[in-house]
């Protein structure tokens, strides 16, 4: 059987911690999707791995950082983004992302992603929006559908999601897009550019979660990457304000917002200290 | 680097002490957020930190505050936060995450009177036992309290050494007393100050465990980001590779080293000082402001022939329990002096172990315990 | 060791006058000081005072209850502070802001320094005003230590508007000193 | 199993052919490799892994147009795609194999 | 003098808690006027004022729980909204209504912002923005204007603000205005209406604070007033993404954003105690 | 009010019985932020709640949760938050303001093993200490710890009743043991509950005072939002108006009051439980699953001729100092059983005070102590 | 002192007559009820008050109109108007008191 | 005394059953029983162990180190805990899932649970029909508690397919216990 053989060595094992994998991730969670698409983009971005940091808050998505062979943190539930703000602050030359959960970047962590949206600190943020706290079993989150089932809306889902993409907009993101784990390519290639892109850049990415969420919805995992399928309305430069999330209507995909607007180090340094950077500013 | 070091003499409160030390230091990273009395902490290193090269920047809450001095630290940077009881409060969590993950830094804690929003712009010493137990979970800390402008400004100093070198948050209890008086305060030449910085790792860094204890004292060598050692740090319990380890086992492991850095360098890491401890027979423990007053007691008490001495802390955690074990033996009574009601002195008693009598002049907080308060205590208990 | 209590309200750089004092002291003088200083409840506005302590000995206890020195700025300071001072004490006040009440046996030193600063067009400048006549009338500081003091502690460009202030308040500190030796022989003579 | 059957990645597909290797005890059984595929070239194998589950295994190697997107949906690094530079077809080769 | 008398009895002396009279906010400060226009507004708005509960947090504006003789509570820095939130779940026949500063309810306390707004618990949110945290001195706040200078900023703000109505509006109120203390019969007007909302609603009141912003920035109380009055641009309606305070260009004022949706209590009732509470659906 | 209580007999977990407990106590309110190992807890209450008339809500962080509930019991209803010590650490500050404005509400903190994320899965009682301590300043706490699914059940009526009665967040400070071990729980008639509720106050509406001291234990009736009181109530220290009092006195009278209200009802807090203490000469001081093993070790520590009983914590905040004081007297030791390095320990050696050698039985956490170690505890050390 | 004159609030003047009163000792000086009068009402008072400031004095007392805005802007509490029942004036009155 | 230990992987409803057994003894039996569970390192998946205790008197420590029965429905999970098995212990394992290796003596009672919960066309049922043999092979609970919990405890409409596949349990148990005592007699009288 000349066209396929048994292996060894992923492609992306070089990035990975190999020796701490099977992950724990369960069969058919969406999370290991996208950070196989998180590592891909990583690779083809080009960017200096040994610069590279990558920083985790709590949750499943969260454990992200333990398993990418790169300077990673596991940091405190919804801490995360003010942890990359310090890396990034503390040293510029690092290219810090931020891979973490709907739960842990929205739920406890909100402030910090409008704050730093706010101030465009250079980071990219990646969330793994599986529309439930994952790791804790299953509750309720801010991303959660309004009546869908979790353990602690038994009999539905009484409030609204967030419109995250129209939150860091509103907040001050400079790169906004979203897309779903099925849309690996997309969502590798809108990584890669976030990844390159100077300033605050935020990808939401959807993904199933069997166990928590799917498995009380009455959804398989393949029944929900179908949803993605069939739901999906990519519409790049959407305003994010009308890119809402509805399973039955459609599901908004695509790069919403991509602006350029100095630093937070850029304009810090052009007032602070503005003899020593003037190249710096000229690349904002 | 000697910009860092403003090389003279000043008159300035503690706030701006502490916030000299902090640049005397090294610090190239401040992560702030305002509070009444700490605020003057940050604003001058808001002002002096960009010509040095490093980075103020307040965030949106204590919490992002504490965070990000942890992030800092990893960058490679020496990095402290300073705050007061409510934000103090905040930090608690990520203080446990400082102290799982070993990581150097400073916070500086100008305590006022509380509970709750409390007396914000009036002192007290009432935060001693959070300091000591604030995070959940069992652990050690490092907590200096200065009583003087230019002590702070020294102990600021020390607290990043000790910090880097034993890496974890050490902090510093001071008070609105200590941060707002202002006295006489001598910069020293940079040359003249001592400055510790983590400890590198050597040999191989694709076998680099970020957690294996070394050298003499225990501690592990300190990687940085972009060393290119590709660290992994968690919160979770974790091994020498830095991995969860989610057993008793590891937590046994993970947790004894942690508890045992600082518990077998106490010698190295406790300081204290003796006034007319000689032949002292009532020793009065204090710290922080409430020294001072106790200073001026003992020498009150001995004019009238009482004859005190003054025990006092700098370090007050880990607590110098060995020594007051031993001067329970010989001496006919503690009295520990503090703004609070009896914090320090439930370790003084717990110590003094029934051998000698223990009391308390403690106070609500607001105000600073008088010289003469505490020479009545001496007078009625003894 | 001497015992100052520096009081008025939030907004007339009472905190200064007593930083200034204290660093001229400290730095000037070279004797040991300090300087701690309290607000009213209120957040700003409202009664303010400064409190230095000027020693040849290590200062522990830096604060003031029974002060050697009471500069009053303000009638609320005057009437909170006033029966805190010393029987041997010294009474300063700004001539048009306090009237000076209950006065028990105290010689009242006082000085129009809002006045004077008004005239000067800068009525910010009352305390620069009031830390020449401190310095004049008590002693408490040297002359070289206090004027240096003031001038490197005051916003550039202004050093020789804020020297002239305090030099009319050091002058006049000077004459009210003339005319109460005068007074206070001439009383003698009469005593004799 | 199969749900639908929409070359979800038709419009991606690079044209070249590739050769799957399968991680075999690496893989959790999801099925999205196979689901996916657009050339459906796996299936389920008969035979569970170390972990108790089913990996894919290659049932149309010829058809496999090393589009790699088996390879970036796995979510346990388990299956890739790798050229086969022997095998170099062009895009119209590419369509009869599929027709 | 016919036409003008002195006076001890303040016609809004019945709505303050007299004994703690004079409130410690500054001369020229303009907290007591969106204050006194809160006041007016309550009194005019109808409601039941026993059974109206106003919650502040910490900070210069937050004192005005301290001042207003109904049920009121001075909470911590931040919290205004989840302590208010647990009020009014607690007891849906209560008014509660939130006061406080910019620093309380978008810096540290950000995050309860986004979420009471994204559930639409029946709040209404009076923010004093004066730009700065006036209470511990005069910091830059995240409604610091660029370049401003603080004493944290002493070369100038190197951060942007951010654009409160657009937050409030990504995060889901149904109500959001804004106006300038100056601005106090619209201001009064937004307040009522707010008020007599059902559903979450944010309204932004600029407010000088010549102590801790206006004196570094070389504005005095009046002529923060009279740049009030020169650039606001009254646009009700205007798209909130479009509603920046831009100093020089223009002040956007008005209301931007009055929408019908169920509140948090409507949904939460109608899913899990459907029989009971028909009527109250209804009345979304 | 029936429908409350789940009469009746199960087999569920601590978690579970921990909010039947609530429930049959009359808890009407619940912000929560979902945890491991407490996540249960607030899934019972979310099903079981709104059937009540009650209200659950799942906050955006652990501050929110206790900051709502601390609202909801000013609007009159019984409120509760559970969680765990990640959790715990975020509600410190807000803790302070319901110690401060003596609010009533039960927290709940289903203890695992720490510092920082440490095992999420496993269990410890590392945050003793904490919870006396944990938020700035000084006061005084109450905090359960129960040793079984049907004590939690009981300890959280107890909990409510508590808070109420004395105006407090009241402490359960339970762990992973015991909130997931499935036990046999009855759940009693709803007329065979005792219910305590905040005494409202009487007289002139205007003339209230809301926090002039009432009655025998000095606690202030306590009016709701709504009633007509124009309350105004602070984190700052207040006078008995509930004014900001920003006065060193004021502090005194505050945080006086505070505390006195704990130390003086001790009598009436505290409750322990005696084990073959009759005749022990070495006395086991335990709490929560802890205090299990410590019962079981009893046994068999008496089977092999050693007179050791336990002396069980079932309020181990405040601690019963007395009891220890008395038994130092006359016993040859004790031995403080606790899933942490010495917490409570420290308070039973301070207590012992030098009459009687204190050991301890401590671990690290993550699993649970057994009895044989114990034994061989008592064993070694006498 | 007076930075400008435009009458802010103009286009909200109730046509009516008022008396104001004063309650000098609350008074904090900020002047925006002097400044912002749309009927130039009030100057500020030769006599500080208690608490040494300087509050509004009725200088054009015909010319009230009512409106309150001195009223709704005092962030102190110092300030009011009541109409003046004896005094009703229509619109037209009213604009000739203007000018 | 009985130490029970039930262990699988995640997604076998181990938990469910150990449950259903202490349950079954707490409220059916009216005997003391603790339940307590624990999960391998990961979220989920991966090994699981559910430990029961049942007793006449109260049970203060509710950990099994040496359980007297221990029932495996997992490979990794009889790796694991089979060394901590009791000499005297009853072991039972489902007969596909589980190969036992290095045994020290113990009897194997195996029933293929898996795959009859196959036959019965609902694999997740497994666990029930082990719950069936547990209760005829160990006695540690009455059929009569030991059905009710079953009935009680699963999702309604449920309940009669879960009674035959107990049934089924219970009945390959009696069978089993049969086919041994026959056996047994056979070897002693082989032995007589
Ligand atoms: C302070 C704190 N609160 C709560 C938790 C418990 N916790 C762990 S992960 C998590 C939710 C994670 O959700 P999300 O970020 O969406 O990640 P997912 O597991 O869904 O990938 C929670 C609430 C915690 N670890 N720390
Ligand atoms: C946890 C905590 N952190 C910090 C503070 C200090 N603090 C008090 S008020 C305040 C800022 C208030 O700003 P804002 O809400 O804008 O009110 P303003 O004073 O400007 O009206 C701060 C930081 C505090 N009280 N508590
Ligand atoms: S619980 Fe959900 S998010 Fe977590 S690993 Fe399983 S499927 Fe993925
Ligand atoms: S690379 Fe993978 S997905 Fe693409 S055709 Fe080949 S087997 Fe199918
Ligand atoms: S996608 Fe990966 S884990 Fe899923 S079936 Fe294919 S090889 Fe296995
Ligand atoms: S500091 Fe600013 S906000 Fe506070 S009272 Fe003064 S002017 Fe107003
Ligand atoms: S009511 Fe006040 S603002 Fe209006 S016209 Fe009369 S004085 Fe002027
Ligand atoms: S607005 Fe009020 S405080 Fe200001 S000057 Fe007029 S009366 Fe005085
Ligand atoms: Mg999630
Ligand atoms: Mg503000």
């Amino acid at each position: 059987m000349k066209n396929s053989s048994l292996s060894n060595k992923h492609p992306l094992d070089e990035l990975i911690r190999t020796d701490r994998i099977p992950h724990i991730w369960c069969p058919g969670c969406g999370v290991g999707t996208v950070f196989s698409s998180f590592l891909i983009a990583l690779r083809e971005s080009g960017i200096d791995l040994k610069n590279t940091v990558v920083v985790s808050g709590i949750g499943c998505s969260g454990r992200a950082a333990g398993y990418v062979k790169l300077d990673s943190f596991h940091t405190t539930h919804g801490r995360a983004i003010p942890f990359a703000t310090g890396i990034k602050l503390a040293n510029p030359d690092l290219n810090v992302i931020v891979f973490s959960g709907d739960g842990d970047l929205f739920a406890i962590g909100g402030n910090h992603f409008i704050h730093a949206a706010r101030r465009n600190v250079d980071l990219t943020v990646i969330c793994v929006n599986n529309f439930t706290y994952g790791m804790t079993g299953g509750q309720a989150a801010a991303t959660t559908p309004s009546m869908a089932k979790t353990t602690t809306t038994p009999k539905g889902n009484s409030e609204s999601p967030f419109n995250l993409p129209h939150l860091a907009y509103a907040s001050g993101a400079t790169y906004v897009a979203r897309w779903t784990m099925l849309h690996a390519r997309d969502l590798t290639e809108a990584i890669k550019e976030a990844i390159l892109k100077r300033g605050f850049s935020f990808i939401e990415a959807l993904a199933p979660c069997p166990t928590g969420y799917g498995r009380r919805n009455k959804e398989q995992p393949l029944q929900t990457l179908k949803i993605y399928q069939e739901k999906a309305i990519i519409k790049n430069g959407a305003n994010p304000a009308e890119a809402d999330i509805d399973f039955n209507k459609g599901i908004i995909l695509g790069k919403f917002i991509d602006i350029k607007k100095p630093t937070w180090l850029d304009t810090y340094n052009s007032i602070y200290r503005p003899q020593d950077n003037s190249d710096i500013i000229d690349a904002a | 680097m000697s910009k860092n070091v403003n090389t003279g003499e000043y008159f300035i409160t503690g706030d701006v002490a502490c916030a000299e030390g902090a640049l005397a230091a090294g610090c190239g990273f401040f992560g702030g957020y305002p509070i009444t009395p700490a605020t003057e902490v940050a604003e001058h290193i808001a002002a002096r930190l960009p010509d040095l090269g490093g980075v103020y920047i307040q965030l949106e809450d204590e919490i992002a505050a504490i965070a990000s001095v942890l992030g800092a630290s990893w960058a490679g940077v020496k990095s402290m936060t300073a705050t007061s009881g409510p934000g103090f409060s905040l930090m608690m969590e990520n203080i446990g995450l400082g102290i799982c993950t070993e990581t150097p830094c400073v916070i500086v804690n100008i305590q006022r009177a509380g509970p709750s929003t409390g007396l914000p712009t009036l002192g007290a010493q009432g935060d001693m036992m959070q300091a000591r137990w604030g995070s959940h979970g069992h652990y050690e800390i490092i907590a200096l309290s200065p009583s003087s402008p230019q002590e702070i400004f020294y102990q600021t100093i020390e607290a990043f050494n000790l910090s880097e070198k034993y890496r974890l948050p050490v902090l510093i209890m001071s008070d609105e007393a200590i941060g707002h008086i202002s006295e006489r305060v001598i910069i020293p030449k940079a040359r003249d100050i001592k400055l510790i910085s983590r400890i590198k790792p050597k040999g191989k860094k694709n076998y680099f465990k970020p957690y294996q204890p070394e050298g003499h004292l225990g501690i592990p060598p300190m990687a940085d980001i972009g060393e290119g050692y590709n660290l992994h740090i968690t919160g979770l319990t974790h091994d020498h590779k830095g991995y969860p380890d989610m057993t008793p086992e590891g937590q046994e492991e993970m947790v004894n080293r942690l508890i045992k850095k600082i518990k077998d360098n106490r010698d190295d890491i406790i300081r204290t000082e003796d006034y007319r401890m000689d032949d002292a027979e009532i020793v009065i423990v204090s710290y922080g402001v409430s020294a001072r007053s106790s200073l001026a007691a003992v020498d009150i008490a001995r004019a009238q022939g009482i004859k005190a001495g003054l025990f006092r802390l700098i370090t007050v955690w880990p607590f110098s329990e060995l020594r007051i074990k031993e001067l329970a033996k010989k001496i006919r009574g503690f009295v520990t002096v503090e703004l609070n009601l009896g914090q320090i002195h439930l370790e003084v008693e717990r110590a003094a172990g029934g051998n000698a009598p223990a009391f308390l002049v403690g106070h609500h907080g607001g105000t600073v315990i008088s010289p003469e308060t505490i020479v009545e205590a001496l007078k009625n208990n003894f | 060791m001497q015992e100052i209590v520096i009081t008025g309200f939030g907004g007339q750089g009472i905190v200064l006058t007593g930083r200034i004092v204290a660093k001229a002291a400290a730095l000037g003088d070279r004797k040991q000081s300090t300087l701690v200083q309290s607000y009213g409840p209120e957040a700003r506005g409202g009664a303010c005072s400064a409190q230095v302590i000027i020693s040849d000995k290590a200062i522990h206890y830096p604060y003031i209850t029974t002060p050697d020195i009471l500069v009053c700025m303000s009638q609320g300071a005057y009437d909170k502070f006033y029966p805190t001072l010393r029987e041997t004490g010294t009474l300063i006040i700004d001539h048009d802001l306090v009237k000076p009440k209950k006065l028990k046996g105290h010689e009242v030193l006082s000085i129009p320094a809002t006045r004077i600063a008004g005239e000067l067009g800068k009525k910010m400048i009352a305390n620069i005003i009031m830390i020449g006549f401190i310095t004049s009338i008590t002693g408490a500081i040297s002359l070289k230590a206090s004027i240096g003091t003031v001038k490197s502690s005051v916003p550039k460009g202004t050093e020789e508007l804020n020297i002239s202030a305090f030099n009319k308040g050091y002058e006049y500190g000077l004459a009210l000193l003339k005319g109460r030796k005068k007074k206070a022989s001439g009383y003698r003579e009469a005593g004799t | 199993m199969r749900l639908w059957r929409v070359p979800f990645d038709t419009n991606e597909i690079e044209v070249s052919k590739g050769i799957i290797h399968i991680i075999e005890d690496r893989c959790k059984g999801c099925g999205f490799c196979i689901e996916f595929c657009p050339r459906e070239v796996l299936e389920f194998s008969d035979n569970f892994n170390i972990k108790g589950y089913y990996p894919p295994k290659v049932v149309k190697p010829d058809a496999c147009v090393n589009c790699h997107y088996c390879e970036i949906i796995c979510p346990e690094f388990a299956i890739y795609s790798i050229e086969d530079i022997n095998h170099a077809v062009n895009s119209k080769n590419q369509k009869q194999d599929i027709n």
